[in-house]
This record gives structure tokens, C-alpha cells and sequence, in this order.
């Protein structure tokens, strides 16, 4: 059977004719024998595609996946939103697909005019004026956004509320072991960060604070954009992008650099990626934008165009002086955001957020009617929120699944322990729940009965 | 009715060269696409169930399109951007070989794909179980102990390697301070360097285009936590001397970093354990054919020996003793890297290769992109020599210095001149070490019918170069746009939408 | 080392005008993509299971590629394709709206695309009950009683419709000959009337471009088993004397049958069975928006009134009693005009349509496409005026006699301009009766700003005949090939690989 | 929510106004009042596409499809073959999906390529100069294949072997009663046409004859051939394009007309549709050919180009006369085959057949074992065969379908009774089987047994 290697017996005979050579074997004569693989690679004989997708199978069946299986309320930075068949069918063509980075702008005009459109809207979106071609997820967003502040301040302590997602926080963590910034997390009470409680001592450059944060909760910016200022520093806000359709804008308010998980935006639970890293900043910024940008120019002839630019900060020419070692990014993510946002336009986007707002309020009071479930804070919420059970979180969401849904995410699983966003000995009882805009009320229904009983 | 035209397709490269509107200039106020689900859940005026103070008063402005538009815009956006799929994309250390179809589907599964990371580990046995082989392929394809899977790019793998490389240290309660990189190294190698907070020592190529040991000898003190290397290089070498430069880093406690995106070249034939590596990256969307997505996305899992495994990000799948899996933290983590668990369906996509190749098709893949690239590099000896004269592995680094000299055609004007014959251009001016670099990766997936033709072409080329060097300025006349005002695009940032000119350009 | 490469792409309209080579020149003997599953079971020689006789001495000469290869061949040829979801398809009377993505996915489901046409009834309940609602929906826009899913297309629609017709006469013990046909109807009607058996009449239409219904009543007689029309007709004008003409056809027995295929025109605002229609087929493809794949398929249900439902079609899918559903013939059926079931697939699709739209959303297809085409009539009036200058309903024939008489510019020519101008062209030289026919059906899916521009285009057009006529002629000049030799082809028939002429032609 | 329609309530304003009109309804008035509708359609309100997406689950769940619930064992005309995803990916191109038949050949190339490349493909499976763009599907080849030869030799006699597929039989049967053909049907006797008893009467003009036929079993081409010989007859073969990958090619042979059906070629299950009428003939009745047909030529610059051609065939030219009234065809079905093709090249061809062959032998020499379980034919097959069950086929595969087999099509279900195909009586008790190279030797085992324990 065929593998993906067009070469018959015959060529590889004429070629190695051409190169005066006698065997395949001695295109390697340059590979020291004694470092020569002996046995061959300790790896099974190679089957056909059919077989492979035959194993797939099996593995797929040993999983719980969303929608065949469960009933998704879980959220916690990933989200079961409404993606429909013409964003796949545009975002899955190929010339998209199997394009690599747009280096011949020539013959790379879709690619880079979609992430133009992309960059507009994230722009618009967090209302500030300059947005890049993306970055990893999240977490990889909030280690850029960090990385750039101090390098603007000059210095390297970062206030970062704990309401920011646990497991980016953690990612900014391992990555301050090379930078050596200085991290320290700012306490949340009620769900809400208590600025006042920030430790003190030197200058800190940067403020992050999250938009709803990790329990669902919505910040007051405005308060966090005053703590920065008191210290001199920018403001970093990670903002959710569909909260973002109801929400004012984060860049209105103050923000400096406004990050985000783009997953909402087209790109399906995946267990846990490729996602998408949104990041946009204020025009003095944007000569140390981590990644990609692309700009708007001409062609020879006049005729408009697009193409990378701003290269000078990017690793490829600047090397060890770049802003951020970023390279592959997650380009078609980022098509797809563009065309799912211009799918569902301004009033799809806030439709899609009041809905989320309505399906979470209308669980959340059938919880509360139940007395046993408390929620974790009295802020206001729109698509996610986070309650104390009585049993263990997991022995919860165990139960639940059981009855066919994945009832939430507990917040142990996210964090170890006390981290400052729940109060002391909560985190094992806590469940952070999300409704989506395809929850319909009978599954909110049936899911609140469950959870009643499971709770116990 | 100022908006332009979501029906005219004049920009498609089929009939036109019209710029294409941007999706905001199809915009017509209160025109929509979206459909959502009937839910039946009550309509509370969100106002009422969040203060307005926190609310916007404005929606976003984003696009209002039919659905009609939508799918013309983006569809024609698709036609004017090449791909693997069109074509030969001969990028040098871009390994753009040919990603199979069937990986697609693998990867869009719903027991794969609607899986959400936060589902509990007993739910997604398949999911870990999955992860494990990854791991243990990778393994085995690197001659290493134990890999993370987290890194979603080949440079976030670099950067891990290089804080698994402080941890490394740091438990052995050493500061290092400096790191050696080659000249002729990627620039995410420095760049990432920085960010594990080292600094970067420059060793420079011999004249054979292989790392001076001379040089790197003369650099390695007790200061030197490690050195970053591909091999073969990125000037499509292999490092004949790897073995005496693995023992002469390891001599001073250094660590031995391997870059692997040039991996698609010794598949089966050389492990990087074998050759001394302490630390491995792969670039799973160059050589395990997932498909790069215009720029991402990738995945770029860490594989380290035996000493470093128990510094790896996690938390990490593990098989228990009862072969069920679990999620893991290993003793003295690095920490977390990634959001959730990676770029998992790249992953997948990666093990359907791998699965599909297997042990012996590895070998073929490397072997069948070795004499590409060396029937390519014999081919075009007389027009485009290769750097450095002797066989190259899976890619090849030609100049075009002479060619410059006697024409005044440079290695960019023969990229402009080869999309004009149906080709991508080849990766120029990088390494930065070669004059007018064209570096070429004809990959494996290439047919010797197609190596033919794209040697014929720049055969073509190097000719017409003498007799109308103009045309190779001028080119690339056939495609949508022409070269670009890159200066303007710099110096007149326009970046978004809200930035644009109000002078319209032309198109 | 022959054969063609590949992985060249200058055939693809993004690069270049090349000529895209056949699958078979980028044939290399020995070279495969095919990979079967792995199955276990006995490999026994073929020739120990069936006698040498029966078995072929070489494979079938099929082209020998790479996946790669393939995947190139074909991507490059769907860049030599114009469609839909390029951009406006203003082809009169070919209902080219935009077809849902959502639709797609829908018909790819695995429990409605994966059922094996002989699968037990009791095993495909839910295919018989989606069929059994698609017929009972094709009643409600049409007014008819039942309706038959097995026609695969418009034409064998008509065929079955004309079986019917001749059945229900020789139920009432008679034989009659003729059916009549007005002058602009579309070719399908004629050769439909041929295969049933009857012989056609042609009525000419009148001054407005109506059925001509004096000339109508001298042709009945008792020998006319009736006739075939569409309204809107061919003209796209609503036949305001349908109530006179199915009075006086129904008067000397004959039965009226409707050509659905400008069905769109009138969804929600009149029934063909309230017109006095005895028999509708119906172009899912066109008013339901199923995609038309090139050429197709499609689908062409027939609807009849019920004293015509016994003699449809069956086995025909019907609900028991006991609300399940089987599969049943009806009493006097002409019998099965299908290998299974109908194009199963496009009617889900169409009832996937019908549902998103409902009864308000039809109607307001209908409203839509009525109004953009009036727009395009008013707008044109100076540059392309009417045939026939009054409202029309979802499509508009104009004509370019005078453009032609002028300045020797041809509907034709004005169709290639067009293809310049980034549309497709509308129908020429249809309906005959109309002397250089431009048949223009903008539907409802596209804007106003895709009107206006088309509007633009044609004026453009109109203007640059006077001043340089032999742009037109020489149209489309940016198109992967130019015009054609035509009477080439038909006089030196290449219709297969095989028939090749040896001389190659260049490109 | 929206529809697919642009239009803005501003612009239906502007659009009447420009018209001079004052409401939609104005646009209708040449409609007589009496019969507008008066209370709208008979259907209920519109749905969104997600809402109908889920109406659609619910009739999924409610049929057992191939490959989820069921292992397939049946054909009859319709096969579970290997169809990868790359011929999926190519053939769902939009641009092949949503285009419409090449009427502007500058502008569709693409499609117009395709088909003169599925022309070549299925004339030399077929041993026959001449290819057709495709019909709608094996029945209507069959109506258009008598249609031909008819017009051809001026004979309305037609011959028709038992064996061709009796909804084929009964389709031209249908279609006859318009054209006013004579069809006879000629006996099988041990699964082969009994030309020797075909009846006597009026000259014969054509001779169809199904290989393999629809028992599975191989027909003697030569015999057909010669028989037609005796009339001065056309010969039709009805060819299975999967066995036409090992066996000897019917033109070859001496048919004059190769038809068949596609559905192997690429194209799923599909409840039966849309599938693909194939349609070869010899070089000499190119002009009667139905349906339409692409020749090569070149542009003005002398660029080869594909155009369709011999158009005075067809009925949008020559209307009443045309030698068909096949307008839309199954173009996108012919599209895919030739990629499937392709794909698959002459070994892989071969190897699909050969593979089919061993399976079904492998199959069948198992339920033999059993006794109970009696071949209906002794002559050779492929693909497929016919058994005779002690209890009601119909009940067997009941009791199959329950064991997880769609375990063949029961011969009652296609004919009604003793059309000649088999011995009187047998019809009730007969299934024929198939066993594509998709089966594999675990599943056989287990429905071999299953069979044995259901046939009873
Ligand atoms: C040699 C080399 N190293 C490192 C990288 C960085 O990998 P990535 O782009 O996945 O971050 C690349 C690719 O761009 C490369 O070619
Ligand atoms: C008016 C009219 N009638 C009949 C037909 C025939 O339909 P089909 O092409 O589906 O056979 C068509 C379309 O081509 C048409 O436009």
C-alpha cells in the first residue's frame, strides 16, 4: 500500500545514478557509524490510514466528549458556544490550511487580509488600537502582555489579581523563571480583587486583573486601572471576548494591554488546543508587540495590500534582542475568529453574551432555590459563576456525569488550595458552572434536578 | 448603498486582480448572518441582570454580512493564497511537505475533538492514553526518556528547554550564565535564550559550514549552562563532529540542546540521545505533516533524558499501575506551560503519522527528502551553488551571490521570479551567515518530476537574468498584487481597520 | 522522467495561465495513493476463485499518482472553477442562490449518509418519516395532494409528469396524442414530451410575451393530453391568463402541467394547484438551494392532484396507522423511475432549507427575488432594455439587439465582458423567441450593492462597445483561457485521453 | 435571526421607491387576486439552523446506518467501499459543489477538466472509446442505453437478461410505457442468461446483459455477443466498475454500449442517492449519445482547453429531436469518481476487486460449511453472491440486523416473485450477499456465525 512518498524503485535508482551514488545508505556517509541506529526506531511497522482511523476510534470511544455525551456547563476558560457549519467549511479550506506563514505576500493575500480583519476586530474588541496576529492561548497572551509592560516600566514586579485564570498564572509563574519577574498575587474577597490588600514594597510595573475573572465574577476597572496609577504602572486586563460584546471595553476604562483565549471565538473545545491567544495594546506600545502584526500598504501598481511589518521586533530579525521569541503562532485560530465574528456581527456577538447571561441567572436561581448550593460571591456574573456543595466538588461532577453532564469544573482542579481567590478551605467544594448560549432550558432544568441531588 | 459589492468577485485571481474589499467594507447596518439555537430559557433584559455601569452602550463594531458575502469574501480570500495544496512550497527549514487528508478527519472526531480539557481524567481515558503514546514516540524517534507535550509552538519549546536546563542547574545548586548558539541558528534560538535568562554566545561556522569546535572550545567554561544546535544545521549540514562537541559541552556540566526542526532529516537513521543531546524540541507541524495554518498552529513537545525528566512541565499524562491513566506532576516541575494540555489536536494529528509511517516508512521519509534535496543540489550546481560544497541532508543553502555580481538579479528577485513559474519561493537571505541565501527543502512528498521542473525553472531564471534582468525586478507580474511598499507599511502603520487611510488607494 | 510535475502550480489562476496537465500525464508508472484497510483475510490468488477466462490480462489504464499529487491536481482545478460561492451567478432560469453551509453537514450526518438503500423499513424509520414530511411540504407549496421523490432531476420530473399524464388518459380509456408547448419553453419540455410518447404542439407567444391564448384554443382538441408550462414562463413573466388557459385545457380534458423550475418566484404568494395545475415538478436544486455540483445533482419531485396520486411512482414512503412508517405502491402506479429511492440526499437538504425558511421565509424569497429583478429591469432599461418592457417576476430578459445592431457587440460578447467584470454571465440566446437574449436571475440571496455593481458592469460594458468593440470580441482576456474553438472541438472529437492528438498544443 | 436574505428593511424601502412602488405585494399585482393565497403556507414558521440540525439528529437516531449500527453485508447494487478522506476533501471543493454546469467554459475550466478526465477513466474501464459527463444513475444508463440502440437500429425489441438489476428492469419497464419499447426479460438458469430461451418474434434491436448480474454471478460475454450477432443487434453491458478493475473489459468484448452504475466510485450510501449513471459507447454512436459530453480543444492564444461539445445532441438545442432530455446530470458524483480513481490507480483498483473476491469466498465457504445455508448459483463470482436460507430472508435478516449485520438484500425486496432470476418459488427464501474490502476476517467470522444461527 501507498504512504505519502512518490518515489518508484526506478527513480530512486536514476537519482542516486545522477549523485553517483550506489545506495540510499550513502546519502547518510556524513552520520558517524558509531552514532548510526542499529535496530531501527523502537516504534511498531506503519499501517494504512483506515487502520489508524479504525485506532482513533477506540480512543475516541474512551472519551466523554460534549454534545454526544454530555451536556456541557463547564467553562473555566473553554466554552461549548454555537459554531456553525459555514465558519467551518471557510475556515477548514485549505489554502488556509496548509499555508505556512505569509513570508511571499505576493501570493499570501488571504491569509494576511484575514488577519488584518482579525487584528480590527480584536482591536475593537478590548478598544484599543493596535492588535496582534495572535499567540498561543491565554496564558501565553498574559506571559507576553507581562513581558512587555516591564519592559516599558522597567520594572519587574507584577501585581496579578487572583481572579486571573489559576492555570495562567501558573504559566506566568514557570516563565518568570527565566525573566525573573517578580510575581505576586493580589487577593480576591467575594470574588472580587481587593487592591488594597496588594503587598507592598518596590515600584511595580505591572497590574493584571481579569475580565469576568476565573469564578465568573465581574472586576471594577476602573479600581484597578487606580491601583496602577498609583504605582505608575500599565495595566493589563484579560478580558473575555464574549463578554466583551455587553461589557464596556477594557481599553476605554484604562487598560494598557488587553489579552484574552479566543477558543469562544470558532474554534471548538479541542481538548485544550489549538487555541488562541488574543493580545491588543496602545499605539505606544507597538514597538514591543510580541508577535506578528500585519499592515496595510501598496503594491508597485497602486492596488492595495497587505504584508507583515513591524518585523524588526520579531526574533527572526532582531534575535536575542527580540520582544518575544514567538514564531508559529495560531494563525488559522485566528482566521476563524474573523470569520465567526463577522458571522455573527454586533448584535450576534452582545445576542450571544445576553443569552449566556440569561441561561447562567436562570440556572443560578434554581440553584440557589435548592439552599444546599452557595454561591461562592455576591458580584454580578453574566456567563459563569461559582457555588460551595456540601459534597466534594469532584464526588459532584462525578455524580453528574453519571446522569450525562459535565456539570462544571472544580476549582481544585484548577488550583492548588489557597490562592487567594476563594476564601481558606473552599476550593475542594467549589464549582465553577457556565451556561452557554446553546443551553436550552430543559437541559437547565434537568441539570439544576441533578445537581440537587448530586450536591448532597 | 455605499457599501462595496459581497457578490463581485473580481478579486478572485480566476478572473481579476481587483483588490478584495475587507470584510468591514461589505458592512451594511443591520444586515447578520448568525443563527443561534431555540433555547426557551426567558429573555430577562440583561440590564436587569447586570448594573448598566459595568455595560457598553454601543455593540462591537464588527462586520454585518449575509451569510452570502460572508462565504464570498472569505472563499475568495482562500484563492488568493497559496498552499501546499496548490503547489511546491520549497521553503527551506519550514519542512512543507504534503499534510494527508485523513488527519483532518482523525482530528475532527467528536470523541477528539468536543472534548473538554477540564473533563475529569476518568472520563477521558482515551484522551491520556492517547498522550502517553505520543510521548513514548517521540521518545522513540529522539532517543530520549521522557517528554512534555505542553509547548504549543517549536519556540515555546525552546523556551521550556531552556528553564528545564536552569532547573537542571539550579538543583545542582549552579548559576550558569551564558548559553552558545551557531551563527547560522534560527532566530527564536537566541531570542528564546533571553527569555530563559541566559546570554547568548555566538560560536561561529567553520569553513565547512559546521559549527568551529575550535571556537566552541575556546567559549565553554563552568558559565556555560548549554548550547543550542540542529543537526543537521540549519545550513542543511550534519555536524560530523557532534560527538566530540557533546563531550566537550558535557565536560564543563554543560547541557546539549536540540533544535528539531530539522529533524524531517535523520528519521530512523540517528537519534539526538544518540548523539548526546540532553534535550530535545520537535516542530510536530514540520516534520509530522500537520498542517501550519498560515503561520500556526503547531506544537512543539519537549523530550529530555533520564536526568531531566523530573523537571518537566505537568501536570503530565501518566499510566498507572493498574493501566489506567492520570494526570501527574513531576517531583520538581518546571510548572505549567500551556493553558491546558497542549495543542492536542496537533498532537493527534502527529500520532496519525507517526502511526501510519511507523518504523520503517520514518526512515523513508528521511531518506526520500536526503536525495531530494541532493539531486536538487547537484542540479543546480552551475546556476545556484551551494554554499558549502558537500552533500547536504533534507535541504540545501544555494547563493545567489554570483549570480548578483554578473547581473544584478538577487536572491529575492529570483523568489519573485520563481512564483511566476508556480512555485513558492525558497526561504532567502536566512541563514544569515550565506550571501543572497536561497534555501531550499524540496521534502520528501516532492516527486522527482516536480524537483525537475522547479530546477528547470530556476535554470529559466538564472538565463533570463543575463538577458532581461528587468524582468526579474519587475516580478512577480502574474499574481494578484506585486511587490509591495514594505517601508510604508512600517512607517505608515496601518494596522486595523480604524487606521486606514481615508485616501483610498487604488483596486 | 516524463511525466508531468505535480507539484507545479502555474496552472492555478493565483500564478499563472498555464494549462493544468490531465491526471493521466501526471501519471508515473509504479506510483500510488490508495491505502485499504487491513483486514486479515485470506489473500487467495484471484485466479484459484474465478477462471483466467473472465479476468483481464492488464490492469485498467487508470493515472498512477501520489496522494500529494492528486490533492495538487485537483485544488488547482477547483481554482480553474467558477461557483457560487465566488461571487453572483446571474444565470436566468438556473435559480443560482447561495446554498447553505449548515446544509452540507446535515447530509453528512452519519445516521442520514450512511444508510444503505435496501436497509429494511423498520430499520430506516427516520429516513421514511424525513421523505414522508419532504412530500407532504412539496404539497403545501405547491397545492397539490401527493407527490412522488424518485425523479432525479428537473427533466425526469417532466418525463415521469408526462408518464402520469398518459396513464391517467388510458385510465379513462383514452389515447391521446399531442402535447402542447409554448415557443419559450426550456429544451427539457420538447425532448420530455418526445420520451412520453406524444407529439409536441408549439404555441407562440403574443405581443407581451404571454401565452398567446387564441392561439392556444385553436390548437385543443380532444387528441391534446395538455400541456406544459412554468409560470413565471421562461420570460419571467407571470402568465396573467392562467385561470382562461387551464379552463380551456381542463374544458377538452387535457391536464395542465407545471414546470416548477421558476417555482421561486412565486413561493407563499400563489399555488400551481391553485392555478388549476394537475401535475408540478419541482428543481430542488434551484428554488431549494441545493447546490448544483457542477451539473448536479439535483432532484425533480413531482407533485399531482389527487385524482392523478394513484397512478405516481413507488414504492413511495407512506404512514401506517400506527405512526410508523413502510414503504408502499400506489394502486395504479406507472411504476419506479429511480434505482432506489430518489437522490435521497439533495431532497434532505431541501428539507433542511424548508424548515430554516418556513411559510413566512418562503414569501419573502419570493418578495426578494421579484424585487431584485425588478430593480435590475428599471436599472437597465437604457442599456439593456426588456424583450418585453413590464414587471417582471424573479428573473428578467433583456435583450442587446440594439447594442448588437450598433455596434456589433453580441449578448455574447457582453457574457464575456462579463467574466472581466468578475460575475458569471447570465443565460444567452434562451429563450429563443427573444433575439440576443441576456437572461438575467439575480435571486434573493444577493445585495443591493451586488446589483448595483452587476448594474455598473453591464453599463461599463454597454459604454465600452461604442468606443472599443473589440474588447468585447476579444473577452475574457484575464480568465485561466480565453475563447474557445468550439467547432474544433465537435469537428475533431477529443472527448477522452485516448483520442489525444498527438501534437501538443502549447501551454 | 437571519435568513439568507440581505436585504436591510432600508433597502426594500429604496428599492421600492426606485421601482415607484409603495409595498412587496405591489411587485405581484399581475398575479390575479383570486388566486393569491390567502393565509400563507401550510407549514409551520421558520426554524434556525441549529434548531434544524437537531430535528435532523432525531431522524439520524432513528435509522441504522452502515458503519455506526450495522457491519454491512449487503449491496445489490449499492456498496460499502473504502472512500478516504482525501476524496472527500477534493470532491466537497465548493467550487465543484456550488457550480453550475459549464455553460461559460472560460470560467470552468475545473469542472469541464474533470469530467473529459472521468470520461477517459470510465470508457477504459469499459473498453469503449466514448464516455459520457454521467446520468443519473445505473437504472437511468439503462433506459438511455435501450433508448440509443432503438433509435440506432430502428428496432423497439429489446432483450433483457434476467440478471440486470430488476429495479433497472422495472425502471425501463416505467419508461417504456412513453416510448413504447418492447422489453423482454430472458431467464437465468444457475445464475446465467439463457440466451437459447430468450423468445422468438419480431427482430431483436438490443441485448442487455448485466455482468456481474444481480446474483453476483458472471455472465459469458461472449454468449451475449453472439446472440446479438443472430439479430444484428446492439449489445449493452451492464458492468459493475469495481469488477471491471479484474475483468475482461465488456468492449472489448463486443458490447456496444457499457453502462453501469457509479456509486462504488467514491460516493457514500446516501439512502440510494445521489448516485452516478455511467454511460460508454462505440465511437460510431458518439451522435446519439445521451446526455453531455466535454471534448478537448484550445482557446484563441492556442491554450488547450475542454469545452462540452457535440451539443446539437442535446435538448436545449435540438428540443423535441434531442436524443435525450437529461439536462442536470450527476456531475459532482462524476467529479468524485474520477478522483476516487485516481486515487486508487489500476492496482488499487484491482486490489479493491480482488479483495471483495476473497472476502465473499471466504464468506461463502463458511456458510457453506453450515449446509443449511445453499448457494443459489454455481457459477463464478466476485463481489457477491446469492444463498438460499431455510427460513424467510426477510426474517434472517431481521434477526441480523438485531446481531449488529445489515447481513445482505433480501431478493424479495428487489423483485416481486418469479421475474425469471431464479427457480420459482426461491424468491422469499433468497439474499444476496456482498462483501466489499472493507469487511475484515473478524467480522466475517462473526456474521458467518450469526447467519448460521439466524437462518435457521
Ligand atoms: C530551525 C528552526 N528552529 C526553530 C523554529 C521555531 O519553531 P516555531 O516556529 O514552531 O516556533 C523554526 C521554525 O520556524 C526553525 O526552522
Ligand atoms: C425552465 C426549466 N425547465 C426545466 C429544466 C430542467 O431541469 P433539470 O436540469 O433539473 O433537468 C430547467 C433547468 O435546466 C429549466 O430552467
Amino acid at each position: 500500500m501507498a504512504d505519502y512518498l512518490p518515489h518508484t524503485d526506478a527513480e530512486i535508482e536514476t537519482m542516486l545514478e545522477f549523485l553517483g551514488l550506489s545506495g540510499l545508505d550513502e546519502l547518510f556517509e556524513v552520520v558517524p557509524a558509531a552514532l548510526r541506529l542499529a535496530g531501527g526506531l523502537d516504534l511498531d511497522e506503519g499501517l494504512t490510514e483506515p487502520d489508524v482511523a479504525a485506532e482513533f476510534e477506540a480512543f475516541a470511544a474512551r472519551n466523554r466528549s460534549v454534545g454526544r455525551d454530555l451536556v456541557c456547563f463547564a467553562g473555566a476558560g473553554a466554552y461549548d458556544h454555537e459554531v456553525p457549519a459555514v465558519v467551518r467549511a471557510l475556515a477548514t479550506r485549505s489554502e488556509f490550511v496548509t499555508a505556512y506563514t505569509p513570508y511571499q505576500a505576493e501570493v499570501a493575500q488571504g491569509v494576511l487580509q484575514a488577519i488584518f480583519e482579525f487584528q480590527t476586530m480584536v482591536a475593537r474588541l478590548a478598544g484599543l488600537p493596535v492588535a496582534n496576529a495572535s499567540l498561543y492561548d491565554g496564558a501565553s497572551s498574559l506571559v507576553e502582555a507581562i513581558n512587555l509592560c516591564v519592559g516599558a516600566t522597567g520594572r519587574q514586579r507584577v501585581l496579578l489579581s487572583a481572579g486571573v485564570h489559576p492555570h495562567w498564572r501558573a504559566v506566568a509563574q514557570t516563565l518568570a523563571r527565566g525573566t525573573g519577574h517578580d510575581l505576586e498575587v493580589v487577593a480576591l474577597i467575594d470574588g472580587v480583587t481587593q487592591w488594597q490588600l496588594a503587598p507592598r514594597g518596590e515600584p511595580v510595573g505591572v497590574v493584571v486583573v481579569a475580565q469576568p475573572n476565573w469564578l465568573g465574577c465581574l472586576e471594577d476597572l476602573a479600581a484597578a486601572r487606580a491601583h496602577a496609577d498609583t504605582h505608575g504602572a500599565l495595566l493589563v486586563v484579560a478580558a473575555d471576548p464574549i463578554a466583551a460584546g455587553v461589557l464596556r471595553a477594557p481599553g476605554e476604562l484604562g487598560a494598557d494591554v488587553v489579552i484574552g483565549e479566543g477558543q469562544s471565538l470558532g474554534t471548538k473545545l479541542s481538548f485544550g488546543g489549538p487555541y488562541l491567544g488574543l493580545f491588543a495594546c496602545s499605539r505606544d506600545q507597538v514597538r514591543r508587540l510580541p508577535g506578528r502584526l500585519v499592515g496595510e500598504t501598496v503594491d508597485v501598481a497602486g492596488t492595495r495590500a497587505y504584508v507583515t511589518t513591524l518585523r524588526a521586533r520579531e526574533q527572526d530579525i532582531r534575535r536575542e534582542k527580540a520582544t518575544s521569541n514567538v514564531c508559529t503562532n495560531q494563525t488559522l485560530m485566528a482566521v476563524t475568529a474573523a470569520i465567526q465574528l463577522s458571522w455573527l456581527g454586533p448584535d450576534g456577538l452582545a445576542e450571544v453574551a445576553t443569552r449566556c447571561a440569561q441561561g447562567a441567572h436562570y440556572l443560578a436561581e434554581q440553584l440557589e432555590a435548592l439552599h444546599s448550593i452557595v454561591p461562592v460571591a455576591s458580584a454580578p456574573y453574566l456567563r459563569e459563576f461559582a457555588v460551595q456543595t456540601p459534597a466534594l466538588a469532584e464526588t459532584v461532577l462525578a455524580r453528574l456525569a453519571d446522569e450525562g453532564f459535565l456539570g462544571g469544573v472544580a476549582a481544585s482542579a484548577l488550583t492548588e488550595g489557597d490562592d487567594g481567590s476563594l476564601a481558606p478551605g473552599a476550593c475542594e467544594h467549589t464549582i465553577v458552572v457556565a451556561v452557554t448560549e446553546r443551553r436550552t432550558r430543559a437541559e437547565i432544568d434537568a441539570f439544576a434536578t441533578a445537581f440537587g441531588k448530586a450536591a448532597r | 448603498m455605499s457599501a462595496a459589492p459581497g457578490g463581485r468577485a473580481s478579486s478572485a485571481p480566476l478572473l481579476g486582480r481587483d483588490a478584495e474589499p475587507t470584510v468591514f467594507e461589505l458592512s451594511v447596518t443591520g444586515r447578520s448572518a448568525a443563527q443561534l439555537r431555540t433555547t426557551g430559557v426567558p429573555a430577562t433584559l440583561l440590564e436587569r441582570l447586570v448594573s448598566a455601569s459595568y455595560l457598553r452602550r454601543e455593540p462591537v463594531a464588527l462586520p454585518e454580512v449575509s451569510e452570502r458575502d460572508l462565504v464570498g469574501h472569505f472563499t475568495r480570500l482562500s484563492h488568493r493564497q497559496f498552499s501546499v495544496d496548490l503547489g511546491m512550497y520549497p521553503l527551506g527549514s519550514c519542512t512543507m511537505k504534503y499534510n494527508p487528508k485523513a488527519f483532518d478527519e482523525i482530528a475532527a472526531m467528536p470523541g477528539i475533538a468536543d472534548v473538554h480539557p477540564a473533563t475529569p481524567a476518568p472520563l477521558t481515558q482515551g484522551w491520556l492514553a492517547l498522550l502517553c503514546e505520543i510521548e513514548r514516540e517521540l521518545c522513540a524517534v529522539t532517543g530520549m526518556h521522557a517528554a512534555t507535550l505542553q509547548p504549543a509552538a517549536g519556540a515555546a519549546g525552546e523556551l521550556t528547554g531552556l528553564l528545564l536546563m536552569r532547573a537542571f542547574h539550579a538543583a545542582n545548586g549552579e548559576t550558569r550564565t551564558k548559553v552558545l548558539i551557531p551563527d547560522s541558528a534560527h532566530g527564536t534560538n537566541p531570542a528564546s535564550v533571553t527569555l530563559g535568562g541566559y546570554e547568548v554566545v555566538t560560536i561561529p561556522s567553520d569553513a565547512r559550514g559546521l559549527v568551529d569546535v575550535d571556537a566552541l572550545r575556546a567559549a565553554l567554561d563552568r558559565d556555560v549552562a548549554g548550547i543550542m544546535l540542529t543537526n543537521p544545521n540549519t545550513l542543511g549540514l550534519f555536524e560530523e563532529e557532534i560527538d566530540r562537541i557533546a563531550a566537550a559541552v558535557h565536560e564543563v556540566g554543560g547541557l546539549l540542546y536540540y533544535d528539531g526542526a530539522n529533524l524531517n532529516a535523520i528519521l530512523g537513521v540517528v537519534r539526538p540521545g544518540d548523539m548526546g543531546f540532553d534535550i530535545v524540541h520537535l516542530n510536530l507541524h514540520k516534520t509530522f505533516a500537520t498542517p501550519h495554518g498560515g503561520g500556526g498552529p503547531g506544537a512543539g513537545p519537549v523530550a529530555v533524558s533520564e536526568r531531566l525528566a523530573e523537571f518537566l512541565p505537568g501536570p503530565a499524562p501518566c499510566r498507572t499501575a493498574d493501566n489506567q491513566f492520570e494526570w501527574r506532576m513531576p517531583p520538581r516541575s518546571i510548572g505549567r506551560v500551556h493553558s491546558w494540555h497542549g495543542n492536542a489536536l496537533v498532537l493527534a494529528r502527529a500520532h496519525a503519522y507517526l502511526r501510519v509511517h511507523g518504523r520503517d516508512g520514518l526512515a523513508r521519509v528521511a531518506e526520500r527528502a536526503v536525495l531530494n534535496a541532493n539531486w536538487l543540489r547537484v542540479r543546480l550546481h552551475d546556476s545556484y551553488p551551494a554554499a558549502f560544497d558537500r552533500p547536504c541532508m533534507h535541504e540545501v543553502v544555494l547563493t545567489a551571490a554570483e549570480l548578483k555580481r554578473t547581473t544584478g538579479v538577487r536572491a529575492l528577485d529570483v523568489a519573485k521570479r520563481l512564483l511566476e513559474e508556480g512555485f513558492h519561493a525558497p526561504t532567502v537571505y536566512f541563514p544569515l551567515v550565506v550571501d543572497e541565501a536561497l534555501m531550499v527543502e524540496p521534502t520528501e512528498t516532492e516527486s522527482p518530476q516536480t524537483l525537475a521542473a522547479l530546477a528547470d525553472a530556476l535554470e529559466r531564471i538564472a538565463r533570463g537574468a543575463t538577458d532581461d534582468p528587468d524582468a526579474a525586478h519587475e516580478a512577480p507580474r502574474s499574481t494578484p498584487v506585486r511587490r509591495l511598499d514594505e517601508a510604508r507599511a512600517a512607517r505608515h502603520l496601518v494596522a486595523t481597520e480604524d487606521d486606514r487611510d481615508p485616501v483610498e488607494p487604488r483596486g
